[in-house]
């Protein structure tokens, strides 16, 4: 065996097994590769300014601020299982809460970093902190994301100080222990912060009186949005978390949780789904009848754009939240595999298509009387930089699986390979 | 010094769709040439003019010129309240919305609220030929790439206008010295210019005219740029469209 | 003792705490955000106190008045000169950014002989050995100025002095032909019509000088159901004049001679207008046919031109059917009191000197060697030599009457900037003194004593008898008075027309960019043509 | 467990020794003005000891700042004395009509505007207030600029705490608008922003 | 952010706004710092090394961490909640009580009788001017054979009980030595001096947890088996167990073996 193959077994968790040192390298290279392409384009982006996207002044956001509020949104499996489990003790869940913790991590700093390649000033971003205004959804999304990071910093420093290696240091194990048992504060911190900003995030399109296809009423200064986007989050998050669980199995041909720890997140998600497409149908009906009117816009003339037909926003609720919020909480489909997966699928899908919804078709319908319809196509520098961040989530992900206690249980129940 | 509130009315039936105010402005403001690869949605025109037509054929067609700029809008200012660091209020004493392109960090938020697309982002660094330099107007700092600017009323106009005020023991500005670029600039006169709060003033009256409107009035911004027409279809540009986009062709 | 893991990690802990209370990163955090507001290669003003200067502006021939903004030295703005007589404070949108054009990257600095620096020794050699062979053309942009004599003079008795006709000129060919009176000295009498038929001249939108027909529109027409002024615009395309206009009336392309005849032919039929002159033999359904109109159109149209008179019809081509149908409509045509070069005949020449005020599409009879002056280098040129001449505002210019306009006026713009090193005009170049020039200009207004001075801003002219020297009347013409001559001077042309004229098959259309003649355009046009949906790019890619 | 500490100390003293002590030495560039200067000499030869005299308001409001070489020129049109000083203005500046290149400590970023009419005429502001008493030094001090914003260290202030300073010290957004808060002005933005 | 910075406004909504905000920070800021601290406490209570053990022994597979007594027969089965530590364990006395059963033989290894075990394959014996001298046992010798290179404290340093004692380098492994008592370091002897340290306790060490007489061959006969299992050649069972001797450096003998597994096991890592 190769000295590097040794050295690097000395860094896996004994007891557990992991693919060889050149398999894990092989399939890092590709990421690696991606990460460096879009490392490259970000870089061209901050280089040369945003010319180098296709966003315009139509169009001032675009592929970035899209994706990031989707990965935000189903980065929120970690805040959302964290609450499970600490303030609700679902104490299955915690087979699922490390790599929980991982996702969101990876979720939250890829967001941070595109954001701040998406933001024409990067250096000045600490004005929003320095000088806030508080009436603005966006401050309110800053202060709580970055607060969040840190959070999730510390949620995730434990996991990684566990560490076979980096756990021999004392200081190390000892600093890891006494992190560990204060999470349930950081957990319930990040529950608070995390229900203000997803529903911030949604507030952001809400509180848009000038687009009246977004904007809509609410409670106190909070739009409908604010608490749909709350409510699609925490749907979301536990799909995704199922999703990526069965997709970390299915590709390294390991069994990592109990299947019943899976139905108990699609349930849960299932359950969330059904709230949200109740509440969002709810919303959708009077803003039809009584929001868009009132500010002068016929709500149908937002349909009668093409490809952005009144099939969307059908789509939106029923195929992406009435038939996965179904087949979730059915007793016969939830306890399949497939249909699980496949509903999870749609759930998230779903959180994709209502953030690409409120982002795209937003910007893209004219408002003024003589406005034109505008459309707007990502840059291959904005492909790449959003591929960096994908490039990083498995670069990541894949580290803390092969080196990090991301499934404890994984060892204590001494689960074996499956199939192969 | 007592409370203004600065605004405009535009006569469509004047506009000639010339383009000096738009050229006027870019030159008062120090907007710098389009970038080789800007286009119009790229590009910096803190003024514009949009030619719209009426949508009829044949010899009834009919176009208006519409120069469109910042709104100065006075009620639920879209841009001001989701600015995350306060780069852009509503002046108190002027009521002209203004945009500090030194605060800003770029975000855009901005951009995607102002139903009137007054806004614009400096997708390049400003460049002027070797030497064009010398001819920025001092009273206005250049932008850098990545932040958004709009129209602030020739606030440069109001800063010499005060300080000139000043050097003579004035508190109150006299209006003819203040004189945004475009009013200045349109050769048919059909901007007219000043202070709305004054109800005696000539822009006021103006505004009051049955012929006068605002776009997109129903969404409450209060904007302070009026525009006057007797043509009824021009009028009713202040609305927003209620036939589908396919059926309204621009010439 | 070897310091630990341990201890490392102590010392970086405490460094990182302790900077905290340092003012390092605080500091750091606040000047990199500065350092952005403020990068180094984003050039900032200069910093100092703004005069304001009378100025007029050089770049096509109307001369509008400007006032232009000067800080440390250099112009930081344009804008109308309020009042002015010849553009009434108005300004066309590309001298908004005519401050700026000095520093164009097309600018030429030296001279250039088919593409390679050369001197002006050399080009001053070139111009003598081809005299010495042939005959010399000399084209001006501008005649009637000071300068114009002395190009005049150059050209001799054995060469020719030719003239570079502007769109309004070539519409006013016609009149020319049938008057005897040069192109030049002719103009339309549109402060009187009270209904103007434009067969394609975009009246609204650059042609003629800027303020002066968007003026009478805007204070008679604009916005009005029934105006006292109505402009009735016969063009193919919606054009901005058309869409402006009262009545816009589609026309097919190339059919304004056939309609012209037709609307004669009813105007005649009709009585409604006093037989006088030829009378076309096209018939209405004729004419009806090649506009692609409907007979009662044009019979329709004949009538709404009759019922306001005095009527005016304009042909952006110079179309002579449509020159006729003015005459047959009553004119509108007027002479101005001023000495107009004769036109010169006809002759090869074995050089052409071409001003800078000519029109950079100008292209000479080929054969001759061309030297060819301009500030900028516009592209594509086949001149011989291009020879670099002042830019905007870099020498004294004059101002003769604008093309079209109705009555005779001089102005003088002072030089606000100072011209790079190396850069001559025409009238010097040729050996004439061009200050001389102003100056006899000046002196010959002064003896005739017609007209008056209209000083900046003023209303009323002053009367010319009260100034004490034609130097007097210079230095107030470089303070940026303008000398117009009393309307009364101008008269009606006489034009002999024996019988209908043929179509001539014309394709100009004009507008700002064709109006104007400097090589180039402002670098801010982009606002118009790059930056908005406004204006098409224009045929020429000069900006 | 004390090694760990002492390196603690040693690290959190270093950092405070570097921030402290090295960084602004490295932040800031020292500059010498292109020629000497008098104030307290020009004072009294001129018999005037208003600022305004030589820094005066122009009619449009705008302020004249520091005299143009012409200016210098009536006095100093040949050397007034055998200093290397004298030579230098008289040779370098009076004599080919150059301005001097003063590096103005006070200066602001092209971005602010400031009306030194509506601060001296209208609110009555004395020039020593945001100054200091400038008219009575003997030299001019050497001018120090920030080598990342380019800004004059006047701005920021001596003190890089910022906390103990003169009342004139430091011109920064903030002295501005403590000084506004103070008066009760409220400027907005677009009042000190162009 | 603060009063006196431009945009800081004592309106309600922003005075909430920021309130919440710095309490959030400040929850976060001292929850770390809690830990912090903490962490400090621990170790200067000299907590720490047991704390330590005790998360490490969580993490071992249940079949390791068997109970001293199931290995002597005394009980059937018992996974140990103490972390092998049984001066902590109240139910010691009632299991010790009961009668042992295990193989009588210690499979050619050299366990004397008067020595104390610990799990972590060291031994103790106590020496007559109380202090106690500390070894590696014959097992842990067999494997590593002839260590490359032996990192010993410094007399006077203290070792705690399942903390590290010393540390082995034998090719690419590195194992540490778990001490079996908390001590002070007296004298260090090496692997050719059969010793590795003499040890002073404080007081009166309680030495419970140590494994003595038949527990120690019950132990070692689960220990080999475990080794047999993971270093898994087949070719290796003769060498090991089933009554054969085992072979001296069995490390240098079987350089394949998955060393870093089973060593790791062997020591408690």
């Amino acid at each position: 065996m190769a000295s590097y193959a040794v050295a690097d077994r000395r860094w896996i968790e004994r007891g557990v097994e992991r693919t060889s040192t050149l398999r894990f390298a092989l399939w890092l290279v590709p990421w690696a590769l991606l990460l460096a392409l879009g490392v490259y384009a970000a870089g061209l982006c901050l280089r040369f300014g945003l010319n180098q996207t296709n966003m315009d002044n139509r169009f001032p956001f675009g592929l970035w601020i899209f994706l990031d509020l989707s990965i935000i949104a189903l980065g929120a499996g970690a805040f959302f299982t964290g609450f499970l489990v600490y303030i609700l003790k679902f104490k299955e869940l915690k087979a699922v809460l490390n790599t929980a913790v991982v996702v969101g991590f990876i979720c939250y700093s890829g967001a941070v970093g595109i954001l701040m390649i998406d933001v024409g000033q990067p250096l000045r971003a600490w004005f929003t902190f320095w000088h806030p205004n508080t009436h603005s959804m966006l401050t309110e999304v800053t202060f709580c994301i970055t607060c969040y990071l840190v959070v999730l910093l510390f949620e995730y420093i434990p996991v990684l100080l566990r560490n076979r290696q980096l756990r021999r240091v004392p200081s190390f194990l000892i600093f890891e222990h006494r992190l560990h048992l204060l999470v349930p504060v950081l957990a319930a911190v990040g529950t608070l912060l995390s229900f203000f900003h997803q529903g911030s995030l949604g507030g952001l399109y809400g509180v848009l009186r000038g687009r009246p296809f977004a904007f809509r009423e609410g409670i106190a200064i909070w739009p409908s949005t604010f608490f749909l986007f709350i409510l699609s989050a925490i749907a979301a998050g536990p799909s995704f978390l199922l999703l990526i669980t069965s997709l970390v199995e299915k590709v390294t041909g390991r069994k990592l949780v109990e299947f019943s720890v899976l139905c108990r997140l699609g349930r849960i998600s299932g359950l969330l789904t059904a709230v949200y497409v109740a509440a969002k149908a709810v919303d959708t009906l009077a803003w039809l009848n009584r929001t868009s009117p009132s500010l002068g816009f016929a709500p149908w003339e937002f349909y009668s754009y093409k490809p952005f037909g009144t099939w969307l926003m059908l789509a939106e609720i029923v195929l992406f939240g009435l038939v996965p919020a179904v087949l979730l909480l059915h007793p016969k489909t939830a306890s399949r595999r497939g249909w699980l997966i496949s509903a999870a699928l749609l759930v998230c899908g779903g959180i994709l298509l209502n953030r690409f919804i409120l982002t795209v078709q937003t910007l893209a319908l004219p408002t003024l009387a003589f406005d034109e319809f505008v459309s707007y196509l990502p840059s291959w520098q904005e492909v790449a930089s959003f591929g960096a961040v994908v490039a990083y989530g498995v670069i990541v992900y894949s580290l803390s699986y092969r080196y990090l206690p991301l499934f404890p249980q994984e060892k204590r129940e001494g689960y074996r390979v499956s199939g192969r | 010094m007592k409370k203004r509130r600065y605004g405009m009315v535009i006569d469509l039936d004047r506009c000639t769709g010339c383009g000096a105010c738009s050229v006027a402005c870019a030159a008062e403001n120090n907007v710098p040439p389009a970038a080789p690869r800007a286009t119009e949605r790229t590009g910096i025109t803190p003024l514009r003019v949009q030619p719209v037509s009426n949508g009829a054929s044949g010899p009834a067609r009919r176009e208006v010129f519409i120069p469109l700029m910042c709104m100065q809008c006075g009620e639920h200012t879209p841009c001001v309240s989701v600015c995350p660091q306060q780069a852009v209020e509503v002046d108190s004493a002027t009521g002209i919305v203004t945009q500090m392109p030194q605060r800003c960090l770029g975000c855009r938020y901005c951009m995607t609220a102002c139903p009137y697309h007054a806004r614009y982002f400096n997708w390049w660094d400003p460049e002027w030929p070797a030497g064009m330099e010398k001819t920025l107007n001092p009273g206005v700092a250049t932008r850098m790439r990545g932040v958004v600017e709009k129209c602030n009323l020739c606030h440069s106009r109001l800063h010499a206008a005060e300080d000139k005020a000043a050097a003579a023991n004035q508190r109150e500005v006299n209006p003819a010295d203040y004189v945004p670029a475009c009013v200045e600039a349109c050769p048919t006169g059909a901007i007219l210019f000043g202070d709305l709060a004054d109800e005696t003033s000539a822009v006021a009256r103006a505004a009051r005219a049955p012929q006068a409107f605002r776009l997109l009035e129903k969404l409450g911004t209060e904007p302070k740029v009026y525009y006057r027409s007797n043509r009824p279809w021009v009028r009713a540009l202040a609305e927003p469209r209620t036939v589908p986009a396919k059926e309204v062709q621009r010439g | 003792m070897k310091p630990s893991r341990r201890n490392l990690l102590a010392l970086g802990g405490g460094a990182m705490a302790g900077v905290v209370f340092t003012p390092l990163p605080w500091k750091l955090l606040d000047d990199t955000a500065i350092w952005t507001q403020n990068w180094p290669w984003i050039p900032q003003p200069a910093r100092g106190p703004v005069e304001v200067k009378a100025a007029a502006c050089s770049l096509c021939p109307h001369g509008c008045g400007l006032q232009v903004r000067m800080a440390a030295g250099f112009p930081v703005g344009v804008s109308g000169a309020p009042a002015h007589p010849v553009s009434g404070g108005a300004l066309c949108p590309l001298a908004f950014g005519a401050h700026q054009l000095n520093w164009h990257p097309r600018r030429l600095h030296e001279v250039r002989r088919r593409g390679r620096a050369a001197s002006w020794d050399a080009a001053s050699m070139a111009l003598r050995a081809a005299a010495a062979e042939g005959p010399v053309a000399v084209i001006d942009g501008r005649p009637g100025r000071g300068a114009s004599a002395i190009l005049r003079d150059f050209a001799g008795k054995s060469g020719a002095y030719i003239t570079a006709p502007g769109p309004e000129e070539r519409s006013l060919a016609p009149y020319a032909a049938w008057s005897g009176v040069p192109a030049s000295a002719l103009g339309y009498d549109l402060e009187s019509a009270r209904t103007i038929i434009s067969f394609g001249a975009p009246l609204l939108d650059g042609w003629g000088t800027p303020g002066r027909f968007t003026r009478l529109w805007s204070t008679h027409a604009a916005g009005l159901g029934d105006p006292e002024l109505r402009l009735i615009q016969i063009e193919p395309g919606l054009s901005h004049t058309a869409t402006l206009a009262w009545r816009w009336v589609p026309a097919r392309p190339g059919s304004d001679a056939a309609l012209a005849a037709g609307l004669a032919r009813v105007l005649v039929e009709e009585r409604l207008v006093p037989a006088k002159g030829p009378v076309p033999a096209t018939s209405v359904a004729d004419a009806a046919g090649a506009a692609g109109l409907p007979a009662d159109a044009i019979v329709e149209l004949a009538r709404m031109i009759a019922q306001r008179a005095p009527a005016l019809a304009i042909s952006v081509d110079g179309e002579p059917a449509v020159a006729a149908l003015n005459l047959l409509l009553g004119g509108g045509i007027v002479q101005r009191r001023e000495t107009a070069a004769p036109q010169a005949a006809a002759i090869a020449p074995r050089a052409v000197v071409i001003d800078a005020t000519v029109p950079w599409e100008y292209e000479p009879a080929s054969g001759a060697e061309v030297f060819r002056f301009a500030a900028w280098d516009g592209g594509g040129s086949k001149a011989d030599w291009l020879l670099p001449a002042p830019g905007f505002l870099e020498e004294i210019t004059e101002h003769p009457s604008a093309p079209g306009s109705a009555v005779a006026s001089y102005a003088l713009s002072p030089a606000l900037m100072d011209a790079p090193a190396d850069v001559r005009g025409a009238a010097a170049f040729v050996g004439g003194t061009p200050a001389d020039a102003v100056l006899a200009r000046c002196q010959e207004i002064f003896r005739a004593r017609n007209g008056g001075l209209y000083r900046r801003g003023a209303k009323d002219a002053v009367p010319l008898a009260s100034l004490e020297s034609a130097a007097r009347l210079q230095d107030e013409l470089l303070a940026g008075a303008v000398w117009v001559d009393d309307p009364a001077g101008s008269r009606k042309v006489r034009c002999e027309l024996k019988e209908w004229p043929a179509a001539a098959a014309g394709t100009h259309r004009g507008g700002w960019a064709d109006a104007w003649s400097a090589p180039v355009l402002p670098p801010l046009a982009t606002k118009l043509y790059q930056e908005s949906n406004l204006r098409e790019v224009p045929a020429r890619s000069r900006i | 467990m004390p090694r760990t500490l002492l390196a603690f100390a040693i690290g959190f003293g270093a950092a405070l020794a570097a921030g402290w002590g090295a960084f602004p030495r490295v932040l800031y560039q020292k500059k010498v003005q292109p020629i000497e200067f008098r104030h307290k000499t020009h004072a009294a030869k001129s018999g005037t000891s208003a600022c305004g005299d030589c820094h005066a308001l122009r009619d449009d409001g705008g302020f004249g700042g520091i005299p143009a070489t012409a200016s210098c020129a009536g006095c100093h049109g040949e050397p007034m004395g055998a200093t290397k000083a004298e030579a230098a203005l008289v040779n370098d500046y009076v004599k080919p009509h150059r301005e001097t290149p003063w590096l103005v400590y006070a200066r602001q970023p092209a971005n602010v505007r400031f009306s030194h009419a509506i601060h001296t005429r209208l609110a009555g502001l004395k020039c020593a207030e945001c100054h200091g008493a400038q008219g009575e030094t003997d030299a001019v001090k050497p001018y120090e600029v920030n080598r990342i914003s380019g800004y004059s260290r006047d701005i920021w202030g001596r003190s890089m705490s910022r906390l103990r300073r003169a009342p004139h010290e430091g011109m920064k957004m903030t002295d501005c608008e403590d000084c506004h808060r103070k008066r009760g002005v409220e400027a907005g933005c677009l009042g000190c922003h162009q | 952010m603060f009063p006196g910075v431009d945009g800081f406004h004592w309106t309600f909504g922003h005075v909430v706004f920021l309130g919440l905000f710095f309490a959030v920070a400040l929850t976060i800021f001292t929850t770390v710092v809690r830990a912090v601290w903490r962490s400090v406490e621990d170790f200067r209570s000299r907590r720490a090394t047991a704390i330590c053990w005790d998360l490490e022994f969580a993490g071992m597979p249940e079949a390791e961490r068997c109970c001293r007594h199931e290995l002597a027969g005394r009980v059937a089965e018992r996974t140990c909640p103490n972390s092998f530590d049984c001066r902590r364990c109240a139910e010691y006395e009632k299991f010790a009580a009961l009668p042992a059963s295990s193989p009588a033989t210690s499979f050619g290894l050299d366990y004397p009788a008067g020595r104390l075990y610990h799990r972590g394959h060291t031994w103790v014996r106590p020496e007559s001017d109380g202090t106690y001298t500390i070894g590696l046992d014959d097992l842990a010798s067999h494997l590593v054979g002839k260590p490359d290179s032996v990192e010993l404290p410094e007399p006077g340093a203290a070792i705690d009980a399942n903390g590290t004692a010393w540390t082995l380098r034998k090719g690419r492994n590195e194992v540490r030595v778990r001490a079996p008592i908390d001590g002070t370091v007296v004298e260090t002897g090496g692997a050719d001096r059969g010793w590795y340290l003499r040890v002073r306790p404080e007081g009166e060490p309680n030495l419970r947890h140590l494994l003595q007489g038949p527990e120690v061959t019950a132990w070692l006969s689960k220990e080999l088996e475990r080794l047999q299992i993971q270093l898994g050649a087949p070719d290796a069972a003769p060498s090991l167990a089933d009554g054969g001797i085992l072979m001296d450096g069995l490390m240098d003998a079987m350089p394949q073996a998955d060393w870093d597994n089973a060593l790791a096991s062997t020591f408690l890592e």
